[in-house]
């Protein structure tokens, strides 16, 4: 058996999805900025697709719907281009400690460039306090980026406080998040998060990869990061990738169809997955949120005594696919900083194991999960010398 | 840009672009756009008896050329003088914003006929 | 990114001489659980021979395989040769690793000769109590 | 029938290369930074990739970078290579008849401290070497010259311009976007370059930069550290493979194909030849463009009656809704006449074109070049 237990990193592109994909690249290939009637056509249904999308989100026009190539160009659009076109107005900005690797980049980028970046603590489910960003504002904040779900711990950020806390300060102060974990997994209202900018990533729901959008709220001053043809769009030069959009458009009116449904299989199949292994392994740790807090989409733990490559490793051999926290799976040999920022040690980063679902993932699948996880982890700690008690 | 059957008929297959003996004839030009158009009529008793026109420039000024020359045939220049742009626009079944090109060639009938006093 | 060789996920599987020597000769212990990585070796050693050695690993699949590999290598050997083995020659004989990697073939060595040492020490203790006596 | 001759805008994409594509994201579609088998099959789908495309133009794998196209790949090369090593300013030589991508870049380092050139085309479409070797100045420290521009066809020097820069010391980078997969590339001429799958039967959203072993760059695009850390975001594996499909089947087909493309082209140019008052703008063109204008006929118009019978071409100059014309910037630069500059239409040739259709193509052309003269 092949279990896919790693949706959080990228998912899988329904053959329903790809088929779309496919006629745009050999049928309608034509670039919509042509004079000829196939291009036209190829015109008209990126508009759709634009209109689909900001009514997915609630936002007012297609025109606010900026495409890119995924979730890290979004992000990298919405933080340097807003912070760079603000700079008059000051050069402070917020972020969460929980934000995706490509925030912090940018912001410790932006760092250099002069802006100072205060990075607001979570607790140890993963949530941020809100009276903590209150603090935090100063007439300098020019830009809020919270990340929707937190896409290690799994914590649903309160997005909507967050925007009401911003739209009652003297001055304008933006609010962007990444919700490549949220878009097409929870219902999205831009309007009632009062965000003014918004990343989503095409591969997180079963579109390709090379493909998101930004939702940039009417009226927001930004600069662009690259430079070329007018195309569509002044915010992102270049021709735009059509065939991923209508395909990332096809996924997410799949994924949108049966949402509410989707959601509350997966709630029932999370409590009973954390259960399970809450009951029949000894010295696990969940990391975040239980319950409503946490999106039903993860599940993150963390076995003592024994190290998270190995165990992600030797669970591969077994055909269960999943993402560990441990330093040893990271290029840079670094242990989670999502696990420590809820307040783990590097024991407790080490030995993390993240299982993401998709709406597809069954009750069998996870009882398979579990077995094969119940060996490896018996198996690794008898040849540990760390043993309980000692 | 999507064209109508309308206005696929007007640009492939204008019955207006031809020699006529007229009497009056006028000419509009948009040099930004690189557009220009000459209207022919041939007016007797204030009726338009016959119409042509020449253009070169962009399809829009080629169609609107010929949806003005059929619009106009056989009518009374009173009635030459209420055409507007939207009248034009509906000839030719083509609703984009923008493209004052295609006012050149009622600009040129109603230049042409502009001396006549009814 | 991480793209392991046969042998090197067939000594993960399968680790050679793995748990410990009741009445080891010496035994030590390197690593951190802090940094991700720490192992035990037991010897068991004869007339200055490695007769048997056996290891412990909280670790990734890198510090399991060279643990692994390395206890085969060494078994058999004399404590001068064993302390010439590099962490190199281990990762020669798995057929390599990626190099992010080597720094938990290291761990391996370092645990023996950790090992060695004790022994010697020890050695050189009893060695010391018997001329006392 | 329809007709595509607008290659040089996009291609469609092959169909082995659509379906390795599809396979790709429904089979093996991990990412490539994740340790799992699923993973570490996409890391090597990936890999395979990047070598099979330094191959093709003489570069070695750990020179190529993946990214989301060619004026992505423009922008890293260019902001990146001064941000990297000339943060306080410079002076930049380019040329007149670039692609947005970098002219767009070069208008916004004018804003930001550096000094541009811009050498002009001859009036057949190239930079002469010598322009360029006079416009060199102490502090030049980049020259962007494309391989091969986009509405005329014309293969610039870049063997000669390449020779000046080594003499010079200046770093070199080239969009070849259009020459990728018509002309063959040696990357090692140059120290950086350009490319866009798209424009060779890939899929859209994909394309990658050369940048040779001796240049540093800084990233533009921040994140997980893909891609060596000069462009993060994650792999877009099923891009990156249809890029390596493709350019392995162009190489396999090319002297056939070109062969075809090359008579197809040449048939043309005769039945153009029968047509009085014609101008072939630009001379030295790659294998599958043409750029013609005819006198007295507007480039939109033309176009728009060959659409009107299936056949996609393109124009350089239009109207945009906006009340203005819109002039190609690259047959300005040329000195061309306005008629010439007003009457162009471009046709790019692809390798799925087929005789009958240049036949019908030659056909309506004519056909529709009398009847626009006589309105």
């Amino acid at each position: 058996m092949k279990i896919f237990l790693d949706n959080c990193r990228t998912t899988r592109v329904l053959p329903e999805v790809a088929q779309v994909v496919l006629n745009y690249m050999t049928n309608n290939f034509a670039r919509p900025d042509g004079l000829y009637e196939s291009a036209q056509e190829v015109y008209d249904d990126l508009t759709k697709a634009r209109e689909f999308f900001a009514k997915s989100i609630n936002a007012d026009s297609g025109e606010e719907i900026l495409f890119t190539s995924g979730a890290t160009e979004s992000n990298n659009v919405a933080i340097i281009g807003v912070a760079r076109a603000n700079r008059n107005k000051g050069n402070h900005i917020i972020i969460s400690a929980l934000e995706h690797g490509s925030v912090m980049s940018i912001a410790s980028q932006l760092k250099n460039e002069g802006f100072e970046v205060t990075v607001i603590p979570v607790d140890d489910e993963g949530f941020i306090k809100l009276e903590d960003l209150e603090r935090a504002i100063r007439p300098s904040t020019i830009l809020v980026s919270v990340i929707a779900v937190g896409h290690f711990v799994g914590s649903i950020m309160p997005l909507e406080q967050i925007g009401e806390i911003l739209s009652r300060q003297s001055h304008k102060i933006y609010f962007h998040t990444d919700a490549a974990e949220m878009y097409a997994k929870f219902p999205v209202d831009v309007k009632k998060f009062k965000v003014d900018l918004m990343s989503v990533s095409g591969h997180k729901f079963h579109a390709p990869k090379g493909v998101g959008f930004l939702y940039v709220k009417k009226g927001t001053k930004i600069e662009p990061i690259m430079y070329g043809a007018e195309s569509f769009d002044k915010r992102r030069p270049g021709g735009e990738n059509v065939p991923a959009i209508m395909g990332m458009k096809r996924a997410a009116e799949l994924a949108i169809e049966n949402i509410d449904s989707s959601l509350s299989n997966l709630r029932k199949l999370q409590e009973y997955f954390i259960d399970k292994v809450e009951s029949q392994i000894d010295h696990v740790i969940l990391n975040g949120p239980r319950g409503e807090g946490r999106t039903p989409y993860n599940v993150n733990f963390s076995f003592r005594f024994i190290e998270g490559e190995a165990i992600s490793l030797a669970l591969s051999m077994e055909g269960v696919e999943v993402a560990t926290g441990s330093a040893c799976a990271s290029e840079k040999l670094e242990p989670n900083y999502a696990i420590l920022a809820i307040g783990g040690d590097h024991e407790r980063a080490h030995g993390s194991i993240r299982f993401t679902f998709d709406r597809f993932t069954t009750k069998e699948q996870i009882d398979y999960t579990v077995e094969k996880l119940k060996s490896v982890v018996s198996w690794l700690r008898k040849i540990s010398p760390i043993k309980a008690g000692r | 840009m999507a064209y109508s059957e309308r206005f696929k008929d007007l640009f492939l297959n204008p019955r207006y672009a031809q020699d006529i003996g007229y009497t009056h004839t006028a000419e509009v030009v948009y040099p930004e756009h690189g557009d220009r158009v000459r209207i022919f009529v041939k007016i007797e008793n204030y009726l338009i008896r016959d119409i042509a026109f020449k253009a070169s420039g962009c399809p829009r000024v080629i169609a609107a050329s010929e949806a003005v020359c059929r619009l106009a045939n056989g009518r009374h220049i009173d009635f030459i003088k209420t055409l507007n742009e939207e009248h034009i626009r509906q000839e030719m079944e083509f609703f984009d914003k923008g493209f004052e090109c295609i006012r050149a060639p009622l600009e040129a009938l109603k230049k042409a006929i502009s001396k006549i006093e009814s | 990114m991480l793209k392991y060789t046969e042998l090197v996920m067939d000594h993960f599987k399968n680790p050679r001489n793995l748990g410990k020597i009741e009445d080891a000769s010496a035994q030590a212990t390197e690593g951190s659980i802090a940094c991700g990585d720490m192992m035990t070796v037991y010897l068991k050693v004869e007339d200055d021979r490695i007769t048997d050695i056996k290891f412990e690993s909280y670790g990734c699949a890198a510090n399991i395989s060279t643990a692994s590999m390395m206890t085969e290598v060494v078994k058999g050997l004399s404590l001068e040769e064993a302390k010439q083995i590099t962490w190199k020659d281990i990762v020669e004989r798995l057929g390599g690793l990626p190099q992010i990697k080597y720094h938990c073939s290291n761990l391996a060595v370092d645990t023996l000769r950790k090992a060695i040492k004790a022994y010697e020490e020890s050695a050189a203790r009893s060695v010391k109590d018997e001329s006392l006596s | 029938m329809r007709v595509y001759l607008d290659h040089a805008a996009t291609t469609p994409v092959f169909k082995q290369v659509a379906e390795e594509v599809t396979k790709v994201f429904t089979e093996n579609f991990g990412n490539a930074s994740s340790l799992h088998s699923h993973g570490q099959e996409a890391k090597q789908i990936y890999e395979d990739a990047r070598t099979v495309i330094a191959n093709f133009i003489n570069a070695s794998a750990d020179e190529i970078f993946f990214t989301s196209g060619g004026t992505e790949s423009d922008n890293i090369a260019i902001m990146g290579f001064l941000k990297a090593n000339f943060p306080q300013g410079g002076h930049i030589i380019t040329t007149q008849i670039e692609h947005p991508a970098v002219l767009e870049v070069a208008r916004y380092l004018q804003s930001h401290g550096y000094d541009v050139t811009y050498l002009k085309p001859s009036f057949e479409g190239y930079v002469l070497p010598e322009d360029f070797e006079k416009a060199i100045r102490k502090e030049t420290v980049l020259a962007s010259i494309m391989w091969v521009n986009n509405e005329t066809g014309v293969i610039q020097p870049i063997d000669q311009i390449s020779k000046i820069a080594r003499k010079y010391g200046i770093t070199l980078h080239s969009d070849a976007v259009q020459a990728i997969g018509k002309i063959k590339i040696d990357a090692s001429l140059v120290d950086m370059l350009s490319a866009s799958g798209h424009k060779f039967y890939a899929p859209k959203g994909c394309g990658f930069l050369y940048v040779s072993k001796s240049v540093n760059l800084d990233p533009i695009i921040l994140g997980g550290g893909h891609e060596k850390g000069l462009r993060s975001g994650t792999e877009n594996v099923p891009g990156a493979h249809g890029m390596a499909v493709a350019l392995k089947t162009i190489d396999s087909n090319y002297p056939d194909w070109s062969t075809k493309v090359r008579v197809l082209r040449e048939k043309i140019l005769a039945a153009i030849s029968q047509i009085p008052e014609h101008h072939i703008n630009g001379t030295q063109s790659i294998f599958s463009h043409i750029n013609v204008s005819f006198k007295g006929i507007n480039g939109e118009t033309l176009a728009t009656a060959l659409d009107m019978h299936g056949i996609s071409v393109s124009t350089a100059s239009a109207c945009s809704s906006h009340h203005k014309m819109t002039r190609s910037h690259v047959l300005e630069a040329m000195d061309l006449s306005d008629w010439m500059i007003d009457g162009a239409i471009r046709i790019t040739l692809g390798y799925d074109n087929t005789e009958e259709e240049i036949d019908y193509f030659i056909q309506i052309l004519s056909e529709q070049v009398k009847r626009l003269r006589k309105i």
